[in-house]
Formats: C-alpha cells, sequence, structure tokens
C-alpha cells in the first residue's frame, strides 16, 4: 500500500467517521460540527485528487458559508445546549429506510455507469481556463448549471430573510 | 447631490483617521516625550515634595529628646484612632508628680494621612515624614512605637 | 548570492541521494512541519514584543525594558509563564469543544502558512490557486471562534463569537473582492506568478488608482478579519471582558493568542506579495543598472521587511482608533467597502483589458 | 425634632413603580447579562443588569452597594473638623471641590469669614481640580469605547496637576487641604510658578485631544445620537453637571450660586443642546478651557492675607439646618448639615451628583447597543464610590 493510498483512507475515514457522528449525536450544536470536518474530509479528498480549485472552492462554499449559517441559525435558536430527544421508532425507521433508498440509488448510478478513462489532454486549471469553462456557453460549458445553483441560493437567501423578519411584528 | 456626499464622507472620514495616525505616528518617533519613571531605579534621584505626608513621626533631637507632653491633643485630633498616647507619671526634682509620655503607639494602618494631628499639637512634637514604601509582610510591623528607648522630654517644653 | 533556494535545495539533493524516494519525502514533510512550528514560535514571541513596543512607544511609555537586554526576553517570560498556568476548562462547558477550538484556530493558522513564498524560490507548496486557497482556508478561523464562544457556555463569549462571526462572513466579501483586483490585473491565482509579474514593479505604484484603493481596502478587511482594532468587537475588552476568549486561560489562551498573531502575520505577507511584490525587490521599470542594485539585497529581507511594515501599519491603527460598534461596522462593510471595491474590480478589469497599466 | 419618617407622610401618594421597570425582558430570546460588579467598563465595583435582545438593550438595572461605607453614618461620629476629610473619598476625582463643600457648610454655620486669599487659593485648587478629574475622564472614556494610547496622554498633563497638589497639599489624591475657616497651610512658595507653566503647556496639548479623539471620525459616529437625554428628562431625573449641561439644562451652581470667588471670575457655562453623548462629551473639553480662563485670571492676583481665619479651638454649630452645594467635576454636590449644637452633627447627608446621572442611564439606553452603553457611561463621568459613599 503506497503512501499516497494511505492517505485517501484516513481522508475518507474522516469524512465517513464524522458523517455519521452528525447524524448520531444529541447535541445539535456538535452535529455542526462533524459535519464540518465531514466537509473538511471531502475537501481533502479534492486535494488528494489534486482538483485544487475544487477543494477551495468547497471550503468557502461550505465551510465558510453554509456551516457557519448553520451554527448561526443554532445560536440564534434557543435550544442550542440542550441534547436533543431520542426520536420515536417509526421515525428512525423511516429515516433508514429513506437513507437506504438514497444509497441503492446512488448505487444503482455507479453500476449503470460505464467509466471511459478519457484519453484526452487534461486541461490546465488556469484561471483563463477555469473561467472559460463556468462561463462558456457551448459545448463542455457550465454556464447553465451554474446559473441554476445561483438560482437555489438566492431561493434560500430569500427565504432566510423571510424567516428572519417573521418574528419581528410578535416581539414588538 | 448622493454620489457627492458619499465621496466627501468617505475622504473627510479617512482626512481624520489620518490626523489621529500622524498624532501617535509623532509620538512613535519621538522618544523624548517619553514620561515613564522607571521607580526603583530613581530611587536615588527621586525628590519628594518637602511636604508630602508619609507617615507620623515624632521627633528627637541629638539629646534623645522629643518635646511631646503626653496632652493626647493629637490623639483627640485623629478621626480613626490611629494614636493612642500611654502616659506615665515622672516625678520632678521637686517630688511632685508630672505626667509625661510613656509610649506614643502609632497604627500606620490606620492612618490616612489627614495630617490633623500635625495641626492639633501645641508644641510641634509630631510632623510628617516624606517615607512612603510601607509595606511589610505583617501587619503587626505597622504598629509602631513613635518614641526612642529612654528618650524623655526636652527642658522648657509645657 | 546568499539565498534560502540555496539551503532548501541543498537539504533536498542530500535527502534525494541518501534515502530512498519516500523516506525522503517523509523526512521533508517532518521538516518543513517543525520549520513552520519554530517559525511559529520565533513569530509569536516577535509580533508580541513588537505590539508591545509599538503601544509603548506611541503612549509615551518606554514599554517592556527588564526581562533581558532591552525586554528582549519579556515575551519569552511570558510564554514560560503561560505554560505553567492552568489551564482551566469551567465547568458547564462543552470540553470536548472546548479543548478543540484553540487548537483548530492554531491548525488553520499552521494551514495557511502553506502556499506564502518566502523569499524567491522558497515556498512549501506552489499551489496554483494560493490567494484562492489562503481565502478559503482562512475562512475556517471563524469556526473555531463560534466554537469557542459557544462551548464556554458563557454569554459574553457567545455575544463575542455571534459578533466575530458576522464580522468575518462580511469582511471576507470585500477582502476577496480586492484581491480579486490583482487576480484580475495579473490573470493568475497562483502566487508565485502574482509575483512574477511585479517584476518591473509592484502592483501598488503600476496599476493607478484602483489597486491603491482596493489595497486600502485590502488593509481595512483583513483588520476586520484578523479582529484586531479598531473591529476587534469580538473580544471589546470594555464591552465584553474578553469576548470568545473570557474562559480560557493558561496555554489554551496562548494558542488562541498566538493564532491571532500568526495571522495577522500571514494576512500581511499576502498583501505584500499581491501589493508590494512579496519576495520581489524594489524595480522600476527598465532601469537595469538600479534593478540590480536591488537585487542585492536577498529576497527574503524584501518580503519579511514588507510584511513587518504592513503589521506595523496594522498595530498603529489599534493604538490609534476607538472602536466601532457592532452595526456601524456592518455599516462600513455593506454601505462602503462592498460598493467601493465592486466598483474598483470593474475599473481594474477595464485597465487590465485595456492594457492601461504599465 | 426632625425625623427622616416626616418626610414622606403618605406612602399611597407615591406613583407605583412602573410595571414595565419591574417585569421588563424576560421574554422569549431575551438575554439577561451582569455586567460588573467586576468587569472593565464600570470602573468599580458597579452592577449592571442588562436585559438584551441580540445586542439591543432592553433595560439596565443598577445595583448599588458593593462599596457602600457608610460616610454620612461615620460623619455623624465625627468632629467638624475631622468629617472633612472623609469627604475626600467619596468623589475621589473631586476631593478639593467636595471639602469645599463641607468647609463652607461649616463656615456657613458658624458664620466664619473665610481670608479673601484662602478663597482665591480654593478657587485655583477647585479649577485644578476639574482639570485633573475631566483629564481622567477623557482617558478612560477613550479607553472605553477602545482606544488605549489618549488614556497615557491624559495622564501626562493630569501628573503635573497632581505635582502642583503634591507640592501644596502633601498629597496626591486625598489632599485634606480645606479646613473650616480657610486652608490648611499657605500655598508652596512656587505654586503660581508652576500652575503657570502648566497652562501654558496644557493650552498646547488640549488641541492634540481634538487630533486624537474629538475629530476622528469613529470617535463622532460612536457618540452622536447615543445615549439621548432630553432637556425634561434631565431636569426628572436630577441629572446635574455636564450630564445635565450636555442636554441645555442651566445648572452650574458657579454661576447659579456663586461661592468663594466665582461671582468675581469671568467664565462662561458651556450648554450644548445636542443632547447625546457627543454633547456631553463637548461640554467637559470646553469646561476644562473655562477652568484655564478662570485660573489664569486669578493666579496673579493672589490677594495677601492671612490664609486662614481665626477659629475656635472646638468647632460647635448652632442648633439648626445647614446646606451648602458646590459644582464638582461630576455636577452639583450638597451637603446638608443637621446640628444639635453639639461637637458633632447629629445627621449629614450629601447629595452627591454620580446617583442622580445614574438613575438616568435606564432611560438613556433603552434601545441601544451593548457597545453605546459604555459610551454612555463613559460620558456620564460614574465615580462609584461617589454613588454609593
Amino acid at each position: 500500500m503506497s503512501g499516497s493510498t494511505i492517505i485517501f483512507y484516513l481522508l475518507a475515514a474522516l469524512t465517513l467517521v464524522s458523517a455519521v457522528l452528525a447524524v448520531t449525536t444529541r447535541m445539535i450544536f456538535r452535529a455542526a460540527i462533524y459535519l464540518l470536518f465531514s466537509l473538511i474530509g471531502i475537501a481533502g479528498i479534492y486535494f488528494w485528487l489534486q482538483y485544487e480549485f475544487i477543494a477551495a472552492v468547497q471550503i468557502v462554499v461550505y465551510v465558510g458559508g453554509i456551516v457557519v449559517l448553520i451554527i448561526f441559525s443554532i445560536f440564534l435558536t434557543q435550544q442550542a445546549g440542550d441534547e436533543l430527544p431520542k426520536q420515536k421508532m417509526g421515525r428512525q425507521l423511516f429515516s433508514a429506510l429513506a437513507a437506504f433508498c438514497g444509497l441503492a440509488l446512488v448505487l444503482l448510478q455507479i453500476a449503470q455507469h460505464a467509466f471511459v478513462e478519457t484519453g484526452g489532454e487534461v486541461v490546465a486549471p488556469t484561471v483563463a481556463n477555469i473561467g472559460n469553462q463556468m462561463l462558456g456557453v457551448n459545448d463542455g460549458g457550465y454556464a447553465l448549471p451554474f446559473e441554476v445553483v445561483s438560482i437555489l441560493l438566492l431561493a434560500a437567501l430569500v427565504g432566510c430573510i423571510v424567516i428572519a423578519l417573521k418574528s419581528k411584528p410578535e416581539q414588538t | 447631490m448622493f454620489i457627492v456626499k458619499y465621496i466627501k464622507d468617505v475622504f473627510s472620514g479617512i482626512k481624520s483617521l489620518l490626523v489621529g495616525m500622524r498624532r501617535t505616528g509623532y509620538y512613535f518617533t519621538h522618544h523624548k516625550e517619553i514620561i515613564t519613571e522607571q521607580y526603583p531605579d530613581n530611587r536615588d534621584t527621586l525628590v519628594m515634595a518637602d511636604r508630602f505626608k508619609g507617615e507620623v513621626v515624632l521627633l528627637h533631637d541629638e539629646n534623645n529628646e522629643h518635646a511631646c507632653t503626653g496632652c493626647t491633643a493629637c490623639e483627640l485630633a485623629c478621626p480613626n484612632a490611629t494614636i493612642k498616647i500611654v502616659t506615665k507619671f515622672d516625678i520632678t526634682p521637686e517630688g511632685k508628680k508630672k505626667k509625661a509620655l510613656d509610649k506614643f503607639v502609632y497604627h500606620l494602618e490606620l492612618c490616612t494621612m489627614c495630617n490633623l494631628c500635625i495641626i492639633a499639637c501645641p508644641t510641634d512634637a509630631i510632623k510628617m515624614a516624606q517615607t512612603f514604601e510601607h509595606s511589610v509582610y505583617d501587619r503587626a510591623e505597622l504598629t509602631k512605637i513613635l518614641n526612642k528607648p529612654d528618650s524623655k522630654i526636652r527642658e522648657g517644653v509645657e | 548570492m546568499w539565498s534560502l533556494t540555496n539551503i532548501s535545495t541543498g537539504i533536498h539533493d542530500w535527502l534525494i541521494q541518501t534515502f530512498n524516494p519516500t523516506w525522503a519525502l517523509i523526512i521533508e514533510m517532518v521538516i518543513a512541519g517543525i520549520a513552520v512550528i519554530g517559525l511559529f514560535a520565533v513569530l509569536g514571541l516577535v509580533l508580541v514584543l513588537m505590539e508591545r513596543r509599538v503601544a509603548a512607544w506611541m503612549q509615551i511609555r518606554l514599554g517592556p525594558n527588564r526581562v533581558g537586554p532591552f525586554g528582549l526576553l519579556q515575551s519569552a517570560a511570558d510564554t514560560v509563564k503561560l505554560l505553567v498556568k492552568e489551564g482551566m476548562t469551567p465547568d458547564g462547558a462543552d470540553k470536548f469543544l472546548f479543548n478543540l477550538a484553540p487548537f483548530i484556530a492554531m491548525m488553520v493558522a499552521m494551514l495557511l502558512m502553506v502556499p506564502i513564498a518566502f523569499a524567491k524560490d522558497f515556498q512549501l507548496w506552489d499551489l496554483n490557486i494560493g490567494v484562492l486557497y489562503v481565502s478559503a482556508v482562512s475562512s475556517i478561523m471563524v469556526i473555531s471562534i463560534l466554537m469557542a464562544g459557544w462551548a464556554s457556555n458563557n454569554k459574553y463569549s457567545l455575544m463575542g463569537a455571534m459578533r466575530s462571526g458576522a464580522q468575518i462572513v462580511s469582511y471576507e466579501l470585500s477582502a476577496g473582492l480586492s484581491i480579486l483586483t490583482i487576480v484580475v490585473l495579473t490573470g493568475s491565482l497562483n502566487i508565485n506568478d502574482i509575483i512574477i509579474a511585479q517584476a518591473d514593479g509592484w502592483w501598488i505604484f503600476k496599476g493607478h488608482i484602483p489597486v491603491i484603493i482596493s489595497f486600502v481596502i485590502f488593509i481595512i478587511a483583513v483588520t476586520a478579519e484578523t479582529n484586531r482594532a479598531p473591529f476587534d468587537l469580538a473580544e471589546a475588552e470594555s464591552e465584553l471582558t474578553s469576548g470568545f476568549h473570557t474562559e480560557y486561560s493558561g496555554m489554551k489562551f496562548a494558542l488562541f493568542f498566538l493564532a491571532e498573531y500568526i495571522n495577522v502575520f500571514i494576512v500581511c505577507a499576502i498583501g505584500a506579495t499581491l501589493f508590494l511584490g512579496g519576495w520581489m525587490p524594489f524595480h522600476i521599470g527598465n532601469w537595469e543598472s538600479f534593478n540590480h542594485v536591488m537585487d542585492y539585497i536577498p529576497s527574503s529581507i524584501w518580503f519579511f521587511g514588507k510584511t513587518f511594515f504592513l503589521i506595523f501599519v496594522i498595530m498603529w491603527f489599534r493604538w490609534t482608533f476607538p472602536r466601532l460598534r457592532i452595526d456601524q461596522l456592518l455599516n462600513l462593510e455593506w454601505r462602503y467597502l462592498l460598493p467601493i471595491s465592486m466598483f474598483n474590480l470593474l475599473l481594474a478589469t477595464a485597465i487590465a483589458i485595456l492594457g492601461w497599466h504599465f | 425634632m426632625f425625623r427622616e419618617t416626616e418626610i414622606v407622610k403618605d406612602v399611597s401618594s407615591i406613583p407605583p413603580f412602573p410595571q414595565d421597570a419591574v417585569q421588563g425582558g424576560g421574554g422569549a430570546g431575551d438575554l439577561i447579562i451582569n455586567v460588573g460588579p467586576q468587569h472593565p467598563a464600570t470602573h468599580g465595583v458597579l452592577h449592571l443588569v442588562i436585559t438584551l435582545n441580540g445586542e439591543t438593550i432592553k433595560k439596565v438595572e443598577p445595583h448599588l452597594g458593593y462599596i457602600h461605607r457608610s460616610i454620612e453614618k461615620m460623619c455623624e461620629s465625627l468632629t467638624y473638623r475631622q468629617f472633612i476629610y472623609v469627604t475626600s473619598r467619596m468623589d475621589y476625582l473631586s476631593a478639593h471641590i467636595n471639602n469645599h463643600a463641607c468647609a463652607l457648610c461649616v463656615e456657613k454655620g458658624m458664620q466664619i469669614e473665610v481670608p479673601d486669599r484662602a478663597q482665591v487659593i480654593r478657587v485655583i485648587m477647585d479649577e485644578l481640580t476639574r482639570i485633573a478629574s475631566h483629564e481622567l475622564w477623557w482617558g478612560a472614556m477613550a479607553m472605553d469605547i477602545g482606544a488605549f494610547t489618549p488614556f497615557f496622554h491624559a495622564f501626562r498633563e493630569r501628573e503635573k496637576i497632581n505635582e502642583i497638589m503634591e507640592e501644596t497639599c502633601g498629597a496626591r489624591l486625598t489632599m485634606n487641604y480645606y479646613v473650616p475657616g480657610g486652608l490648611r497651610a499657605d500655598m508652596h512658595p512656587d505654586f503660581q510658578k508652576k500652575v503657570k507653566e502648566f497652562i501654558v503647556l496644557f493650552k498646547r496639548k488640549i488641541d492634540e485631544y481634538d487630533e486624537l479623539v474629538t475629530g476622528n471620525i469613529i470617535f463622532i459616529n460612536r457618540m452622536k445620537g447615543v445615549g439621548m437625554l432630553s432637556k425634561e428628562d434631565a431636569v426628572s431625573f436630577g441629572c446635574s453637571g455636564p450630564a445635565a449641561r450636555g442636554s441645555g439644562v442651566h445648572c452650574d451652581i458657579r454661576k447659579l450660586y456663586p461661592y468663594a470667588v466665582y461671582d468675581k471670575v469671568e467664565f462662561d457655562e458651556i450648554l450644548e443642546t445636542g443632547c447625546d453623548s457627543l454633547a456631553r462629551y463637548m461640554v467637559r473639553i470646553r469646561e476644562m478651557k473655562q477652568s484655564v480662563r478662570i485660573i489664569e485670571q486669578l493666579i496673579d492676583h493672589i490677594p495677601e492675607g492671612d490664609f486662614q481665619a481665626k477659629t475656635k479651638a472646638v468647632l460647635k454649630l448652632p442648633k439648626g439646618e445647614f446646606y451648602t452645594r458646590v459644582e464638582t467635576a461630576r455636577g452639583e454636590l450638597g451637603v446638608y448639615i443637621v446640628s444639635e449644637g453639639a461637637t458633632t452633627p447629629y445627621r449629614i447627608k450629601f447629595r452627591s451628583p454620580g446617583f442622580s446621572n445614574l438613575s438616568a442611564l435606564d432611560s438613556m439606553a433603552r434601545g441601544s447597543k451593548l457597545g453605546d452603553l459604555v459610551a454612555m457611561m463613559g460620558t456620564l463621568d460614574l465615580v462609584i464610590p461617589d454613588i454609593d459613599r
């Protein structure tokens, strides 16, 4: 086993263990922190794959943005320090089923997809290339997914504002 | 105009900050302005004001004589019961009993240096000394007997 | 000419010859790790002493002058004191997170060291997205502050953490935008490319007004991101006693303290790299003889000189200005810095497209 | 005989304490934090219970008594010569002025004529104390809102005043220089020279204060519109001194009820109409300049003569009630003595400025941010021993 493989398994273990801890811990703040470690682990795998740009974006968006927002929303709700109650049996079963279905779907997709090695030249990840790919509208461009994702984020932003504004009239 | 005001705000704000930075920058480069006194090092050159109220002392002359008659005026004047005068009776050559000072007990730990005892003293026997390093390890050391052993009242002081 | 490059290549060659490649790599990693930790310790000592001296002189005081000659050993004595102090964990705190937070702060600071070019060809990892990496990893810093603030089970700490979270998340935007100005002008995220692009003059001189504006915005934004006065709301001692590290003591506090100074060093190093040319000596266009004279000064001295100048500026801010209020802090970002830096980015892009820069 | 119970004849006539103030807060999302008794911003052992909603203050409850030394009660067991020195420990930053108030009250009761020389020196000392007190306030307030450097710059000038005090009075903070009937000792031979030197230095340095703090955009934003205290509120809370003059209340005792030689010197009562923290700040800065003006008028015209009137060895105030007031650096200090003709007062009451000024804090702070509270407390210039006594 080479050093590179060892690093991969370490990263994978970090990601998986903290992901499992994130869903099993009863303390909501700790769950957020475990989620953070899981996301950092994924970023580490990107670094391992030498996808430095994706890794940095993973950290910026998920760690610097999403997790901080999650932590903020935990702070703003009152029971940040309390232990969450144990869930009902039905709920546990249902969520296990949902998780299993999701896993099955992903495995199915992987099994059906034929992985072919791309013999073509690897695009150098310079800023110009990244920009062209991301904003390109021709073949191989990612403009449409990029914009769709940003609309999703916009919707989430508007939702946040609506939720934050709702409590105002009650208090005053 | 909104834009003009906005730009003016930014520039006047930055200017006011730079004025403050110039002032601190001046002191950063002008070390002659430094006012720190390095206390234990400058002890030799330290000059205390001659009226500084450090502690009460009973003045003795070279013959080990003081001017305290034991009248307890200072004890009465003191607001904190800092001074306790213990008197005894001397036998004068004429064979008469005469009140005299036995012990001048001074509680430095109670003293607030208000100077009232000095004003009250009719014979100017006590005064304020300029010492100020009073810290000791045991509080009992602060209770002092001001008259020196075997000291006696100066001739002619009534 | 003496340079750090020769040393590093010398060690590398010797290791390759003596061991097999895997062992050589591992030994190099260990050496790099020790070097980073050593640099941390030295930087911590130097910066703390420097801060105290700068503060003292601005406040017409002498500053530390008792321990060692000119007080040079003062921060070493402080370190010993902090090491032997009891590191208390308050009752009712989330002990796991409470003890984890200072280490996260420290690890983030260590990770940030990776892409910084300390001298010519002297860098831990020549990342092709160096600048993006720094702004990405530095955003993890806020997590450690939030963690510390929450886990302390103290209301002051929690408020400090909330303040610092809001502050860092918003100021990252304008810091990022002002970095982008340089990225647009250079066309690369690689730190070495950015430095080499300044071989004929630093960006602050040849980039016209947009670069100067973005330099000012960068300095303001990173001062806020590192929680330094006048933006030290997270630890505002007159309001929140000590903010997020109220409950920390001993070495755990020292780690936060050290991480703060290392972060200051790193952001100043990035600022020096982007705007003042990093290790690049002072060059003017094509004055070959002048440039040649400048090259005689070792590149590491150029780098540290520029970085410490920026650190001094940030300390100068701290000992001159009063603290902002939390709503004014956010106003400054959203009403002034962000619009200005967005407009400025447009200007810089126009300059880059038209090729107006020197 | 005068008894306190006579003051409040009918308890039912007192309006009930506003319910809002009793309950206030406690709602969902409220955070109650204790600022103090040990806290960097309270400059002493003041305890504020603050109800917060996020960063916004809903209520401030001051809790007092942590350094209550029952000075009023202590004074009842001390003679009229002795009790004056205790009052230096109330508002220790304007010790001279406190002593002045007590000395005036005893002199009023005994009908002692204070010699002109003593009166002039007293006024000079009072104004020097006022400058020293405002200096310390300026540094401490700048430190409250986060600027450290002004504190040391302010102490540089304050040190000069302390040296003058040390030379003449023998102490730097609790001088005990005034006795009923005049001064304890004559001024030091160097006094006039030193004061003139100080004035020259101070006039140069006070402009630096404006550079460092007053003109600073961050400072102005922190102060402007913060801690609004309307003129009506200032009067109804009984505020006095710079805190009230910042709201445009005409309340300078030196002008309204001149004592010593204040009616013979020219100076302006500083009034600002901003009602906010910046106005209170400006009042103090301008007041320092007025104090310098007063000193300049007097320092070359100290009349010759005795520094102390001839008084009896034992002072006994005639039976009756006596009240005098002076303007300390913080506001109006009233001394009220009830005498039964003995050598000690039957009852003493001090009307201290800090206590009334603190009572306005709650109404000023509501709705503002936590950081503003510190600025407000800074501009109220609270000295906790003055509040607790």
